[in-house]
């Protein structure tokens, strides 16, 4: 396996890429660090929303798991005083894992809209039970303390932003290196034909229960970096159906293609937003709306087919 | 034929709200035999089929599979224990390529959970993959997307998945639909010749009396539900039952017959 | 075709590239006699019309007359510490989080001096700690929730406008002063901080107050935003209890009124409206007789006619002049704010001798007492950091002979009759019977 | 007591012909075009602004209250014939090829892009159609104040609900709509005009969700984000249903606006969460929904 990885030639760009972006990110003016840390972690829950894309399927609830991620390093941090960010990442990981395994066996038989559609109702029973708590702060969240690093409290941001890099770094390669095992390959196994998989013999609901499962952590740990970088959970932002919406917005604009598409995905999200709002306070929604209309007609495959179009182009031309 | 039967079949119904779509099948097949199923659309081939690969639940009766009984098994435990299907339309991989295709069918067809997190190119699988691709006469479309293969070598492609686990027996649901006729008896050459190799048991459902005639060494003729006759086919093209139900006037007896005589 | 389209795209996202490379220059520069600063408020959603609009005319209003330097003495001077207010609006619809994010553009990539704004509690509670954490100075203006001084020490961060506490507790004051045979009471009140809070110390003020009153078992607490009551109001009519209380605002407050009237709801019950003033400009006529409202401070309905102060007198005919209506509520709210970072601007300037740095704006603001439109403000809660102002109560009445809301029996609980003294939990202070509390 | 439940049942079925009629237009769409159409919401606010729009206007112009009536049924006609087709037209009918869930997210971003047009035809002040609520004035049933706009509503849903029911089972159109859905491609080859029907269908849809917006506009302020939360409502009531089922969105609306109501009134603490919960309990024991449509056979 290591023997493949090293070949693997997205396994050495995803290094490449998220290490040049470790380092150059100590020289960012804060905002664009700011915008990259939140697009990167909104890319984790993006990876694994990809995952079951390739399966075939969406949700249109991953902000269930996300929510639970964020606030789980809420909870443990006003409730147990953990601000170590592999606790919290624990905890947070452990939680929607957990969540997603229970609910992986009721989702696991259901394709298409249902399956869009029951996650969506499950998220929406979480938000409902948020905004109505007042110990779990309803309508206005709370705020999460200062993030440290093996006792380690930093003084700036950078720290968080390496350590939300190498997060991201590792989830991407452990993705990469699950897609590239015949467990992996089933993605697309069953996308195109559950049938021949069963009758291979393999059950098609465990191999998507185990992705499923995936994706819910995957959205646990995005959804509890991001709560760590913004210091504040609420369930407006985190909880509700348009979060998923974006979720799966940044999913299809970022493509299948590749696993480091997501990230791709959730930093040019992050940018969209923030200079959509810039220039047009007002009607910042229109802008967004229309680059999804726009991606979902001229470029179906994502923001990664027009790179890999760029660069078969240049190779063929030079 | 001491020993117990590979497939053994006792009073296998199934009703669809009411109606019979398999009355009290009773069939028994002997290692490495190879049997023909015919009958007219409706007849209940194909739940029959269905049914002793797991993708229907009986209703009532038994399936003995060297002396387990498997009736009502999930399809994939169908598999596990050896008994595998092709499908009327073939059921591939879509967005595939042949090869791929293969080397995923032979990762899951191992069985354990080590294969399951290595990489499907693995070398033994390549050649294994290799081998099944050069036995089945795809290996000039290895490299070619699945949706874009003539039916012919789709059909090739969905018999070479369904013996990945090497089968004790095999249903086949109509292999030769769908092919051209030029086709139609280089694969099942193709087939039959690496099923025999394998020893399997094979049962398959087939419109082309010539094909049965040629291939089979027994046949079983359905009707409403209901097996109309079990016999070689030298016999049972001739039983009048058979003629009526199935086959369908004497026209189609006679070009039967005589494309049958041509080829032997 | 595709190719084209493809091409173009490259050369689109180029330009954009270069677009955002160019702005983050943009956002570096900044002159010294100019200051930028970001102003928040809904721009969008249903608090937009009622709240943030309003909000966005009082603070341009005095901006421009500040930078112009026509304000009435004795704020007459020309600009902030002498600099000229750039101000960028933002808009305050979204969660927290999302709150958040921008308020760290806000600081981080438009590098502004200041920010000043934020009327949800839920936007002020969530961007505290990140105020804190970058550093910048931070002045609220309109959101209430008394968690915000009373829940953690705060550095960097400021509020012009008196909390839930004062205002709930003149309310309650003013219930058991006029109708002190209305013995029971429900509510309702949208479930986050503001609405729970306003219900708690209401509450709580009225059993100190009159120990005979009750509240019902059944208040009723909808989801901010949702905008139909038809099962609450059935709700509050089945229950005994005359009195209801609400904090509503937004257009929850107009939804709630309208959905109210036609079901005789305000015949039958005493509604205590503390933020309503937004609703009975925006419903003229139809906003029933008879209602207790508040406006939370000296503002709109309460001073409309009130033209003995001259700062009011000028800005309720300045606004009227401008826009064409009367200022609200939170268009005295976001000029108080605004003024006030001016006083503190133009006092730290003359300390330092010219531009001075965001420490000495904030020592400067520290327990600042000064006139405002709505009259003295006193910083003298959460460690001079919090405001505190007389707030006013009265019963509306429509005005017949100008076509008008009115409102006749007005009174004022002066900021020490209805605020705990310095140091002192708002809760704790209840709980021993508001010790100390100065009424007239 | 009774008092109370007769309350109870009266807001819950209040509720209930507000939720049947915004869904139903969702569940029809969903069942003919097998699409499910987010955008949906946006409709419900356009048709909410455009009645309070011309009724704000008639009323300052002079023109009876009673008038309000009918600037209600033409606004969401107009709204629903212009947005409906310019996108089913433009942008759903090219599409129709694509994954079903793709499909919903495109009408996502339309509704992301129609939220916003609203701000910058209608601003950002909200408007106040009361006239037609109040002409009605008000009636006590139970010991309680009720006003007889909402109550109309009720009528309004019945209303809505056979004429559904009359033009699917008892018209030309209704048949070969019946046919649309069982397949689509087969009545293509029969020679039937799938566009049209796609067109007309996604028109009418469009109007039913204007109208919801419309009829509720008077009994509320028109405000931005007017159409947000009502989406997952009606997704909800559409799902306990079954997606496309006419019968299934009025069992949906009134399972869920009672159980709001009860909870309201009893439980206040449970209101949004008995909605969701409701529709992940139905999923879970019924995916289909309660009245799943037939379905052709695909194997």
């Amino acid at each position: 396996m290591i023997e493949t990885l090293k070949k693997d030639k997205t396994v050495r760009w995803i290094i490449l890429g998220f290490l040049a972006l470790a380092i150059t990110g100590n020289f960012m003016e804060a905002w664009v660090q700011n915008n990259i840390m939140f697009g990167l972690a909104r890319g984790l829950a993006v990876l694994g929303l990809m995952v079951l894309w390739r399966t075939g399927l969406i949700s249109f609830g991953h902000a269930l798991y996300f929510g639970i991620g964020a606030y789980a390093v809420g909870l443990v941090d006003r409730n147990l005083g953990i601000s170590d960010i592999f606790l919290r990442l624990i905890f947070a990981v452990g939680a929607s894992a957990f969540v997603g395994f229970l609910l992986g066996f009721i989702l696991r038989k259901y394709r298409g809209i249902f399956f869009a559609m029951l996650n969506l109702a499950f998220s929406m029973v979480l938000y409902g039970i948020l905004v109505k708590v007042e110990s779990l702060g309803s309508t206005d969240g709370f705020s999460v303390s200062q993030t440290t690093i093996l006792g380690w409290a930093p003084e700036n941001k950078y720290a968080l932003f390496a350590a939300i890099v190498i997060a991201c770094a590792i989830g991407a390669v452990l993705v990469q290196c699950y897609l590239k095992t015949a467990l992996g390959s089933l993605t697309t196994a069953i996308r195109d034909n559950e049938l021949r998989v069963e009758y291979l013999g393999f059950s098609v609901a465990r191999a998507i229960h185990v992705k499923y499962v995936m994706s819910a952590g995957l959205a646990g740990a995005s959804g509890a970096l991001l709560a760590m970088a913004l210091g504040q959970v609420d369930p407006d932002s985190m909880v509700n159906w348009p979060v998923s919406g974006e979720l799966v917005f940044i999913t299809v604009m970022a493509g299948p293609g590749s696993v480091i598409a997501p990230f791709l995905g959730g930093v040019v999200f992050e940018f969209l937003r923030t200079y959509a709002f810039e220039l047009a306070p007002e009607a910042w929604q229109l802008i967004v709306g229309g680059t999804l209309l726009g991606i979902i007609f001229f470029l179906p495959m994502g923001l990664w087919s027009l790179l890999e179009r760029i660069w078969k182009r240049r190779g063929v031309s030079s | 034929m001491t020993e117990v039967p590979a497939l053994k079949v006792t009073d296998l119904c199934k009703s669809f709200s009411g109606i019979m779509a398999a009355n009290n099948l009773n069939v028994e097949a002997a290692d490495g035999e190879i049997i023909g199923i015919i009958g007219a659309n409706g007849a209940g081939k194909t739940v029959f089929v269905n049914m002793i690969t797991g993708y229907l639940k009986p209703t009532s009766g038994t399936i003995e599979f060297q002396g387990k009984d498997i009736t009502g098994i999930e399809p994939r435990n169908a598999t596990h224990v050896g008994v595998c299907r092709s499908f009327q339309v073939s059921q591939v991989f879509m967005t595939m390529t042949v090869e791929e295709n293969l080397l995923t069918a032979l990762s899951i067809a191992k069985q354990d959970g080590r294969a399951m997190l290595q990489s499907p190119r693995a070398p033994d699988l390549l050649i294994e993959c290799e081998r099944l691709m050069t036995l089945y006469k795809i290996v000039d479309h290895r490299n070619q997307v699945a949706s874009t293969l003539s039916q012919g070598v789709r059909k090739l492609l969905d018999i070479a998945m369904a013996v990945v686990s090497n089968p004790k027996i095999l249903l086949l649901d109509e292999p030769t639909s769908g092919v051209s006729v030029e086709e139609k008896f280089g694969i099942m050459d193709i087939v039959i010749q690496a099923l025999k190799e394998q020893g399997a048991t094979v049962l398959f459902v087939e419109h082309d009396m010539e094909i049965v005639e040629r291939y089979v060494d027994r046949v079983l003729a359905f009707y409403q539900g209901e097996i109309i006759c079990d016999a070689p086919p030298i016999e049972a093209l001739r039983d009048p039952k058979v003629i009526e139900y199935v086959i369908g006037g004497d026209h189609a007896l006679n070009t039967a017959l005589s494309g049958g005589a041509g080829h032997a | 075709m595709k190719k084209l389209f493809t091409r173009g795209v490259i050369r689109v996202s180029a330009l954009a590239a270069c677009c955002a490379v160019g702005a983050m220059m943009a956002g570096t520069a900044s002159a010294k006699d100019s200051i930028k600063v970001g102003v928040v408020t809904f721009l969008t959603g249903p608090a937009a019309g009622p709240f943030g609009v309003p909000g966005k005319n009082g603070a341009e209003l005095v901006i421009d007359a500040i930078n112009a330097g026509t304000l009435p003495a004795p704020h007459n001077s020309k600009g902030f510490g002498g600099a000229t207010m750039e101000p960028v609006f933002i808009d305050e619809a979204g969660g927290g989080a999302k709150q958040v994010a921008e308020y760290r553009n806000l600081v981080e990539k438009q590098n502004v001096d200041a920010v000043i704004g934020y009327i949800s509690s839920g936007s002020c509670m969530a961007i505290a700690p990140v105020a804190d954490e970058l550093q910048k100075l931070t002045i609220m203006s309109v959101c209430g929730t008394p968690r915000l001084f009373e829940e953690k020490p705060r550095s960097h961060v400021f509020r012009t406008q008196g909390n839930a506490v004062g205002d709930s507790i003149a309310a309650a004051r003013y219930m058991v002063e006029m109708f002190p045979k209305m013995k029971s009471y429900t509510g309702i009140n949208q479930n986050y901080a503001w609405g729970q809070d306003s219900w708690k110390f209401y509450d709580l003020a009225m059993k100190k107050l009159d120990p005979a009153s009750q509240a019902s078992d059944k208040p009723q607490f909808p989801k901010i935003f949702s905008g139909q009551y038809s099962a609450e109001i059935s709700t509050m009519l089945l229950d005994k209890a005359p009195v209801v209380h609400t904090s509503f605002w937004d257009g929850d407050i107009e939804a709630f009124m309208l959905q109210g009237l036609v079901r005789g709801f305000f015949q039958q019950k005493k509604l205590v409206s503390v933020v309503g003033g937004s609703a009975v400009d925006s419903l003229g006529k139809k906003f029933p007789d008879g209602v207790v409202l508040g406006t939370r401070g000296k503002y709109g309905l309460l001073v409309r006619e009130d033209m003995s102060d001259p700062l009011n007198a000028w800005f309720v005919t300045e606004y009227k002049k401008r826009y064409d209506v009367y200022p609200l509520g939170p268009s005295y709210q976001y000029a108080k704010a605004i003024l006030y970072y001016k006083l503190g601007m133009d006092k730290a300037a003359k300390a330092a001798g010219g531009s001075p740095n965001q420490d000495q704006v904030m020592s400067a603001l520290k327990n600042m007492k000064f006139n405002s439109f709505d009259g003295e403000v006193s910083m003298s809660l959460g460690e001079g950091r919090q405001a505190v102002h007389p707030v006013g109560y009265g019963i509306t009445k429509w005005n017949a002979k100008k076509g008008e809301p009115g409102i006749e029996k007005v009174k004022y609980y002066g900021a020490e009759c209805i605020n705990p003294p310095a140091g002192t939990l708002s809760e704790d202070w209840l709980n021993q019977g508001m010790p100390g509390a100065k009424c007239n | 007591m009774l008092a109370q439940v007769l309350t109870i049942i009266l807001d819950g079925l209040n509720y209930a012909s507000f939720l049947f009629i915004v869904s139903v237009g969702l569940t029809i769409v969903f069942g003919v075009l097998k699409i499910l159409n987010v955008a949906h919401g946006a409709f419900y606010a356009w048709g909410a602004y455009a009645a309070a729009y011309a009724i704000t206007q008639a009323s300052e112009l002079g023109y009876p209250d009673w008038i309000g009536f009918l600037l209600i049924f033409a606004a969401s006609i107009i709204v629903g014939l212009v947005l409906g087709s310019i996108i089913e037209r433009l942008i759903l009918r090219k599409m129709y090829a694509q994954d079903e869930v793709l499909i919903a997210l495109a009408t996502f971003g339309l509704f992301l892009v129609l939220e916003d047009i609203i701000l910058v035809v209608f601003g950002v002040d909200p408007y106040f159609a009361y006239q037609p609520m109040a002409v009605l004035g008000n009636v006590v049933i139970g010991g309680v104040f009720r006003d007889v706009y909402s109550l109309t509503l009720f009528a309004l849903a019945v209303v809505v609900a056979v004429g559904c029911w009359w033009a699917l089972t008892k018209t030309k159109w209704g048949k070969l709509i019946a046919v649309v859905i069982y397949d689509r491609e087969i009545s293509q080859a029969m020679g039937i005009n799938v566009s049209a029907v796609y067109l007309i269908v996604f028109i009418v849809g469009a109007m039913l969700g204007a109208l919801g917006g419309a009829y509720v506009a008077p009994t509320t302020s028109v405000a931005p984000g007017f159409g947000i939360d009502v989406i997952v409502l009606s997704f909800a009531v559409v799902v306990i249903g079954g997606m496309g089922s006419i019968p299934g969105a009025l069992i949906g609306s009134v399972m869920v606006g009672v159980l709001r109501a009860i909870a309201v009134h009893q439980f206040p603490e449970l209101e949004l969460f008995v909605v969701f919960a409701v529709m992940a309990g139905v999923l879970i024991i019924r995916p289909e929904g309660l009245f799943a449509p037939p379905k052709a056979r695909t194997i």
